[in-house]
């Protein structure tokens, strides 16, 4: 008002200089708009409007012919704007952006104005008024059009290597790909050991594979791929920067061993006196304080669990190598990347707190994942399954589904594995000892890839029952240690009254407690389940809102382990684009700070998803980085000083627009 | 010392206690806080005369002992002198001057860590136009002749030259469209317990009346800033009687239940509010005082009100009021600061409140009395 | 064709609204209700944004200042925002735009939020019918300055 | 720390006062115990910090002291003896223009034309009435358009309606306050008594045929009649200079034009806004003596730079005759003029002075002069009709007096007269004057038709009232 008002700011830049000639070309788009709006009429008015230097109709503007008139009139009107008034910016803009770029006109030049769609189409029977209509639409663009700036979208430059935070298949696979393409890739998991979840499955569904046979030689060949370097047993802990280059910091935790010197023999193990639950094992059986993680484990090298050690040093003395190291302390390393690949995988539910179906009260009532390793040859039984309260050999084993999933107490979402994984698992016990008796309590059984209805047809050939209804109540007979369960058989609409000798819970899939961190490091959205979101979730599976990060595996919804494999593989191939070109484009369209106006107060900050505002402390401006700006505009809606602005969807040019939707009235003849 | 102790104080410098109103308390703490480097500032109301005075941040301590003493027609707002300084700095502030500075420091103008608030209790400020003019018609006074001011019992009290007193109830003044600020009669902060020390001469009694302030302490910041007074030497405190605390909140209610009393007056359900917020637009003359005085905008000269607001534009409305209206109605604290400025005299506080009042309650959000983030700038708002 | 397409009564005022519109979900919900030929009144004239949390209060009262009967604030449906939540913010901002235009005393026909897919033609289409409807009951806005159409 | 100062606002003669902090930058703060505005401020007053842009003291361009500056100027002026003429329009201290009344005793201008008018008229367009009979009044009759050029004389005005005052406009467009709307073509159809309060405005492009009219038709109506002024201390300068022998801006032209004058003095006065650049381009020598950068500045070949107005000391009086202190110390101003005329002014002496000419006792903001006012006989005027179709009317306002950009590069017209020409609505208007053309925005507001008003200078106007053609 006041204050600044009255001085006239230094001209931007030529472009606000220059005399705008506008050419205007209405589309007929054969008797699609031209049946109903007199475009002849409408060109009329339009040629009459400052700046407009010539209209044209065209029968269809978008073809070759319609296209070359519209480069002939630029030359001939020497045209510095262009107002299209056809069918939908949304299908067609990309077509005339080309057509007046290759007459030297920045393609920001362009206004498309939808008489079609929005008019024509509309107004099928009032001609009249779809003819009056157009006028406003086209002069809205024509004003619209003088206001536009030219735009660059800029190229920021891309550091062909990657990281891959998490070594479970779906990591290792993305590692994989992108070395096999020739890049460097750093692959950060935080065990001891790369193979995530699956290291520790028995067989997997629906073949029924020996996991760890087909894992194994997956883990091998990432250790031997001379482009991926492992760091095991580390963190990320630190991530800055955008799409090309990130600077990531990553902790390497203290083995408390020399891994160049370790041979993975396991001599420490053996004289190590300390006993604890194997977490391998699912708690299960015992480690010892230091100790190889499981035989297969890669690398095989031992670690020191220094919260268990008594510092007796009998390893010490063990170690032929004289690896070990008792004041090691953690060590980081900085690495630059390109991009970034989140596979950080997910937990079972835990259902110990809620002591769903009695677990945690009752011994004999067990999770699935616990089931697995009991099934497992190197497991703590040797593949015996015994049950918990007396290590007998359980005969009547019941399953029940969805523990943890599709419950609006704990998890709404499908955890999509449970009921295969209880097929597998019952299956492979019935074909172990045929004398078992197997009952699985489902809601519904889902089967909907490839294989897995058969195995579920593998599974009733076996006499594997199934019992559509959730059991009400469990129950311990405190004599036998059984499981009384009753439950509501809803096909034969009765109530049932069994007695199982082990129950085996199908529980679902959650995220992992890293998670929050791994969000915030890399600034990702949580979606309400609490899992990572994708940038779109059909045709952006793997992409994030953050360009160079991509997602796969369970990080972010439930899946088996084709897909998790399939998006390890996807991460790869989006992630080459980048780092095969070198380069990535960012947003021609995007926030822009006038430093001038701005006065510091960060309200625009927490508005961008993207945090691609920074506020420069010491000048008290914001920032807008635009390699992370994504051109949304909710920053310049916020501001209060207006001095961020939307290059492309300034106010002024949405203002023009606004004001050229009313005219005064004519005065009657 | 801690949060929510309580005590009464005074200073105990004989002149300040002379000059200052209520044992000149919270003219020592000022004084003390900028001799013992406690903050390199303060802000002081430079005085000219009964009517006037001037803010000024000063590092002189001199300066200080001088501003000595409360002027109830001196209606500034002190946030914005302190906005953008980067300034470590005591100031006294009543109820609307901290929800300012609060308010200030949501947007990065202020850091509230180097702000040491020292709140006074405030039952109201008044113009000094419209101070002089009742004093011509309702006291029968000349200005000139006022040498000072008390409010006690609900009465407006004048000492002139003479040693006279003339004393008239606020509610007979108010009536005649005279006393407090309209914003102030409708406040409902009386005691600033968002200030980091709330003082005040409500809960002084007995002997002490009139010869010491009460203080809150309301944050650990406040127990700092008067330890440091104490620990200088330039104040003594003891314990309240509990009469006195139990007579403070009295005096509290009842001055809330007047304000309450007030607003309900003032903020009538309207009908045709449209052509009644023209009528009180239409001379608006676009010198933009409103902003620039209000203590919870942190724009600079430009901003996106007076930015879109073209006096070429024959709006039925004004560009400019309809953003403000919009940004202000989470954040208004209604200090009336807009009202007092205003070249045309729009009473824009009150239509400001229009807004503010509903939306205020609807989001459960007072401004400048917490550290909340105005919803405005909220990306999901959960109420 | 649908059982709307029927050709309407066009005696009288057409009311002016200002429609804004997503570039990802409403825009694309009125190009369907075109593709679906759902007839409407020719009232509305649709000012693109590429979220809808970048219309601005200020485009807003632009509108009603320049005369529009109406200004319908449209976007993706919760959830499904392009820029993650975008939506969230601009019902933060309606928020503060309702009670701007009722303690104006602005009708609440005149000022209406609308989360529109890009699938969602015939909704769109409907809630052009319904808003103009309503409009033409109440007549031209207030603010809206003389002479002008 | 900050500096504040207690000071008025120099936009008119309307005397609101207000702070500046000096502060890196500068800040405009309320001042809210000032009688005249109760610490309110208009849009110029709050542009302030723009207006007051400092400025070096030069000589043929190039930086030099003040003393050295004055120095020079002394030089020119005595060597041009017998064709040098003093401006000052009044924005200065009356101290200052008393100083100045003596260095400039043989041509002296304070832009007034007094020569036009009969004498008996001066005191009353001299010293207006006091702001708080104008609240009293029971009819009030505006010869101007109160918001846009002397705002604060609005809420007197609103005051005095609520108190059930009439409000009579004779103007070119309807005023929002206005209960009776008259345009100037029909100020035969006002209606004056003795309740009556005419407010005009009196400055150096008043046209003298319409300032006799309002004032004989006051006259015979036995009506009170006051005119607001443009400049800070108009009222003191016009009180001060009263037995000079002053000239008017239209003499001065004229001299200038024909050979008589070659060195123009301006003291605070910036005639860019008031004389034609061709005539400013006749002068051998432009000396200007000022506190603040302006376009004038740029092409003086002499300029004296002392403190800006805030910073001096001194006393102005308002147009209700209130007299009023400047709250700074510098006296600079008065060591420059006293170079030139070759004494030593000393700030006491010379306050004393003004004092007794003026006939207050003090210098305090409370003190309104016991100004006479004599009756005066009704003049005989004879206004002319507007002939043209079509009138470009510039509304005075202190931005056009400071030459001080604002944000009204628009002309305002007539909806109808809109429609006609088929303008569009975000479009511009043509107008042609006398050959020269040019294009603008414009505002529809209830304006007379066929008068478009401008609060900006375009460099097309011909004084107040220019005829054009309007197109789209």
């Amino acid at each position: 008002m006041s204050d600044n008002k009255g001085i006239e700011k230094p001209v931007e830049s030529k472009v606000d200089q220059e005399e705008k000639r506008v050419g205007v070309f209405v589309c007929e788009c054969g008797v699609n708009i031209g049946g109903v709006v007199n475009t002849k009429a409408v060109a009329d008015y339009i040629g009459t409007l400052p700046g407009v230097k010539v209209t044209s109709v065209n029968k269809f503007t978008c073809s070759d012919s319609g296209q070359a008139d519209i480069q002939k009139k630029i030359k001939e009107y020497n045209l510095n704007r262009v107002v299209v008034a056809a069918c939908s910016p949304k299908t067609h803009e990309p077509t005339f952006r080309a057509c007046i770029e290759q007459m030297g006109l920045n393609q920001y030049f362009l206004e498309f104005v939808n008489i079609r769609d929005h008019c024509s189409w509309i107004h099928m029977w009032e001609k009249e008024k779809a003819t009056e209509k157009a006028k406003d639409l086209i002069r809205m663009g024509v004003e619209r059009a003088k206001l536009l700036e030219p735009l660059q979208a800029s190229e920021v430059p891309v550091i062909d290597k990657a990281l891959v935070i998490g070594a479970g298949v779906a990591g290792m696979q993305s590692a994989l790909d992108l070395a096999d393409m020739g890049f460097q890739v750093y692959l950060v998991e935080k065990e001891p050991s790369i193979g995530g979840r699956m290291a520790r499955f028995d067989k997997v569904f629906p073949t029924n594979d020996c996991s760890i046979c087909i894992l194994g030689p997956k883990m091998v060949e990432v250790a031997r791929n001379k482009n991926i370097q492992i760091m095991s047993y580390s963190e990320v802990k630190a991530v800055e920067g955008y799409v090309g280059n990130f600077n990531v910091k990553i902790e390497h935790k203290p083995r408390y061993l020399d891994v160049a010197k370790c041979t993975g023999c396991a001599k420490c193990s053996e004289v190590c006196p300390v006993e604890v639950p194997y977490d391998f094992n699912e708690g299960f059986g015992t480690r010892k304080a230091i100790y190889v993680p499981f035989p297969q484990a890669v690398p095989l090298r031992a670690v020191l669990d220094m919260e268990n050690c008594i510092s007796c040093k009998a390893c010490t003395k063990a170690c032929e190598s004289k690896a070990i190291n008792y004041d090691m302390k953690p060590s980081y390393t900085d690495v630059n990347v390109g991009i970034i690949v989140g596979a950080v995988g997910f937990k079972t539910y835990d259902p110990e707190p809620r002591h769903d179906f009695g677990y945690g009260l009752y011994d004999n009532v067990i999770t699935a994942m616990e089931f697995e390793r009991l099934l497992n040859a190197a497991g703590p039984t040797g593949g015996h399954v015994v049950r918990p309260s007396d290590c007998k050999e359980p005969i009547k084993v019941g399953f029940v589904n969805c523990v943890g999933s599709r419950d609006k107490n704990t998890n709404i979402y499908c955890s999509g594995v449970c009921c295969m994984v209880t097929i597998k698992n019952a299956q492979l016990l019935k074909e172990k000892r045929p004398e078992t008796d197997h009952t699985i309590m489902y809601m519904d059984i889902r089967t909907p890839f490839r294989g897995y209805e058969e195995s579920y047809n593998r599974s009733r050939n076996l006499g594997v029952k199934f019992l559509r209804g959730r059991p009400v109540e469990v129950k311990e007979d405190p004599v036998t240690k059984n499981i009384k369960v009753r439950v509501e058989d809803t096909l034969a609409n009765e109530i049932r009254n069994l007695e199982f000798d082990l129950i085996v819970l199908a529980t679902g899939i959650v995220p992992h407690e890293g998670i929050n961190q791994i969000q915030q490091l890399l600034k990702l959205s949580k979606a309400a389940d609490g899992l990572l979101m994708e940038a779109h979730p059909k045709l952006k599976p793997v992409d994030t809102t953050i360009d160079g990060v991509f997602l796969a595996g369970v990080a972010s919804g439930p899946k088996d382990i084709p897909y998790a494999v399939s998006q390890g593989s996807a991460c790869a191939g989006r992630a080459t684009i980048l780092l095969k070109n070198k380069k990535a484009i960012t947003e021609g369209i995007t926030a822009v700070v006038d430093p001038d106006v701005c006065v510091g107060c960060g309200v625009c900050l927490p508005m961008c998803p993207f945090q691609a505002i920074k506020m420069d402390e010491k000048e008290h401006k914001a920032n807008v980085v635009k390699a992370l700006c994504k051109g949304c505009g909710t920053c310049v809606t916020a501001c209060p000083t207006g001095a961020l602005e939307q290059s492309h969807f300034k106010n002024k040019q949405v203002l023009a627009q606004i004001k050229n939707v009313f005219k005064f009235q004519e005065v009657a003849a | 010392m801690q949060k929510g102790d309580m005590f009464v104080g005074w200073s105990t410098k004989e002149d300040i206690r002379k000059r200052g109103g209520s044992g000149g308390l919270v003219t020592s703490v000022l004084a003390a806080a900028l001799d013992k480097k406690l903050v390199d500032a303060v802000v002081v109301l430079r005085k000219i005369n009964e009517f006037e005075a001037v803010p000024v941040i000063t590092s002189d301590v001199n300066e200080v002992l001088k501003s000595a003493g409360s002027l109830h027609s001196v209606p500034s707002n002190f946030a914005k002198i302190i906005a953008n300084k980067n300034l470590k700095v005591a100031l006294p502030a009543k109820g609307c001057d901290t929800r300012g500075i609060i308010e200030q420091s949501k947007r990065n103008a202020v850091s509230l860590d180097n702000t040491f608030i020292i709140g006074l209790n405030c039952g109201g400020s008044m113009h000094p136009s419209v101070t002089r003019e009742m004093l011509e018609i309702m006291y029968k006074i000349k200005p000139e002749d006022v040498h000072g001011e008390e409010i006690e019992k609900g009465k407006l009290i004048f000492e002139t030259k003479d040693g006279k007193e003339h004393a008239i109830t606020i509610d007979e003044l108010e009536e005649k469209g005279y006393g407090r600020r309209e914003s102030c009669r409708y406040c409902m902060i009386k005691i600033p317990t968002n200030a980091d020390l709330a003082c005040g001469n409500w809960g002084v009694v007995g002997d002490l009346a009139g010869k010491a302030t009460f203080v809150e302490v309301n944050s650990e910041k406040g127990a700092k800033l008067l330890q440091n007074a104490i620990d200088a030497g330039y104040v003594q405190v003891e314990k309240p009687d509990e009469k006195g605390v139990a007579a403070r909140a009295k005096i509290k209610g009842a001055m809330e239940g007047l304000g309450k009393k007030w607003k309900d007056k003032v903020f009538v359900p309207m009908d045709n509010r449209l052509e009644y917020f023209r009528k009180e637009l239409e001379h608006c003359i676009d010198c933009g005082a409103c902003k620039t005085v209000c203590p919870t905008c942190s724009c600079g000269d430009v901003s996106k009100c007076t930015e879109y607001h073209l006096r070429g534009d024959a709006y039925k409305m004004s560009m400019y009021h309809l953003i403000r209206f919009l940004h202000l109605a989470d954040s208004c604290i209604g200090c009336g600061q807009c009202s007092d400025v205003c070249p045309v005299d729009i009473p824009l506080t009150r239509l400001y409140r229009r807004f503010a009042n509903p939306m205020q309650e609807q989001l459960k959000y007072e401004p400048g009395m917490d550290l909340r983030k105005p919803p405005y700038f909220e990306a999901k708002l959960e109420v | 064709m649908s059982a709307e397409a029927v050709a309407p009564n066009t005696n009288g005022w057409e009311p002016k609204i200002v429609a804004f519109c997503c570039n990802w979900c409403s825009y694309g919900g009125a190009d369907s209700a075109g593709m679906g030929r759902f007839q409407q009144p020719p009232s509305t004239r649709i000012i693109r944004v590429m979220c809808s949390g970048r219309i601005d209060p200020l485009h807003v009262f632009n509108a009603f200042l320049e005369g529009a009967d109406a200004v319908l604030v449209t976007g993706c449906h919760i959830g499904d925002c392009h820029y993650v939540n975008g939506n969230d913010k601009t019902k933060i901002k309606y928020k503060f735009l309702e009670n701007v235009a009722q303690e104006l005393g602005i009708e609440k026909e005149r000022l209406q939020l609308n989360w529109i897919s890009a699938s969602e033609g015939e909704r769109f289409a409907n809630f052009i019918r319904d808003v103009t409807a309503q409009i033409k009951k109440l007549g031209p806005s207030p603010l809206k300055p003389a002479g002008v159409v | 720390m900050a500096n504040v100062y207690s000071t008025i606002c120099p936009g008119c003669n309307f005397g609101c006062g207000l702070y500046i902090r000096e502060n890196g930058n500068l800040d405009v703060d309320f001042r809210k115990s000032s009688p005249a505005n109760s610490g309110k401020l208009c849009r110029f007053g709050m542009s302030l910090p723009r207006l007051y842009t400092p400025v070096r003291s030069m000589v043929d361009g190039k930086e030099v002291e003040l003393t050295e500056a004055a120095k020079d100027a002394a030089k020119r002026i005595s060597a041009s003896k017998g064709s040098v003429a003093f401006l000052s329009f009044g924005n200065t201290t009356c101290e200052e223009h008393l100083a100045f009344g003596k260095l400039g005793e043989a041509y002296l201008c304070t832009g007034a034309d007094f020569e036009a008018l009969p004498k008996d008229t001066y005191q009353t367009i001299s010293v207006g009435i006091p702001y708080s009979e104008i609240e009293a009044a029971k009819h009030i009759v505006l010869f101007i358009d109160p918001y846009e050029q002397y705002p604060l004389i609005v809420r007197r005005i609103l005051s005095a309606k609520k108190k059930g005052a009439k409000i009579t406009s004779v103007w070119w467009k309807d005023l929002p306050l206005a209960d009776e709307n008259l345009r100037p073509a029909d100020v035969s159809k006002l209606k004056l008594s003795g309740d009556s309060l005419v407010i005009a405005d009196f400055h150096p492009l008043s046209d003298m045929e319409n300032v006799k009219n309002v004032l004989s038709l006051a006259k015979n109506a036995g009506a009170r009649i006051t005119f607001l002024k443009p400049f800070a201390n108009s009222t003191g300068a016009y009180i001060l200079s009263k037995d000079a022998k002053q000239k008017s801006l239209v003499q001065l032209v004229e001299d200038i034009n024909k050979g008589a004058i070659k060195t123009l003095f301006c003291l605070e006065s910036d005639p860019g806004e008031m004389i034609p650049a061709e005539t400013l381009g006749k002068l051998t020598t432009l000396i200007v003596q000022t506190g603040m950068a302006s376009a004038i500045t740029k092409k003086a070949h002499v300029v004296i730079a002392h403190e800006p107005l805030y910073k001096k000391k001194g006393t102005l009086i308002n147009n209700e005759g209130r007299a009023q202190s400047l709250g700074g110390e510098g006296t600079r101003g008065l060591d420059a003029l006293g170079v030139m005329a070759g004494v030593k002014f000393e700030f006491g002496v010379l306050n004393e002075s003004v004092k007794k000419t003026i006939g207050i006792n003090s210098i305090d903001e409370f003190t309104i002069p016991k100004y006479d006012r004599p009756g005066y006989a009704a003049p005989q005027a004879s206004v002319k009709p507007v002939d043209a179709k079509t009138a470009l009317v510039s509304v005075f306002n202190p931005f056009m007096w400071f030459g001080l950009p604002d944000d009204n590069d628009f002309v305002e017209m007539n909806l109808n007269t809109a429609r006609a020409l088929k303008l569009l609505k975000s479009g511009t208007l043509k107008i042609r004057s006398n050959g020269s053309a040019i294009e603008k925005r414009f505002k529809i507001g209830p304006v007379q038709e066929n008068v478009l008003l401008t609060g900006r200078k375009f460099g097309i106007e011909k004084g107040m009232l220019t005829p054009v053609e309007i197109s789209r």
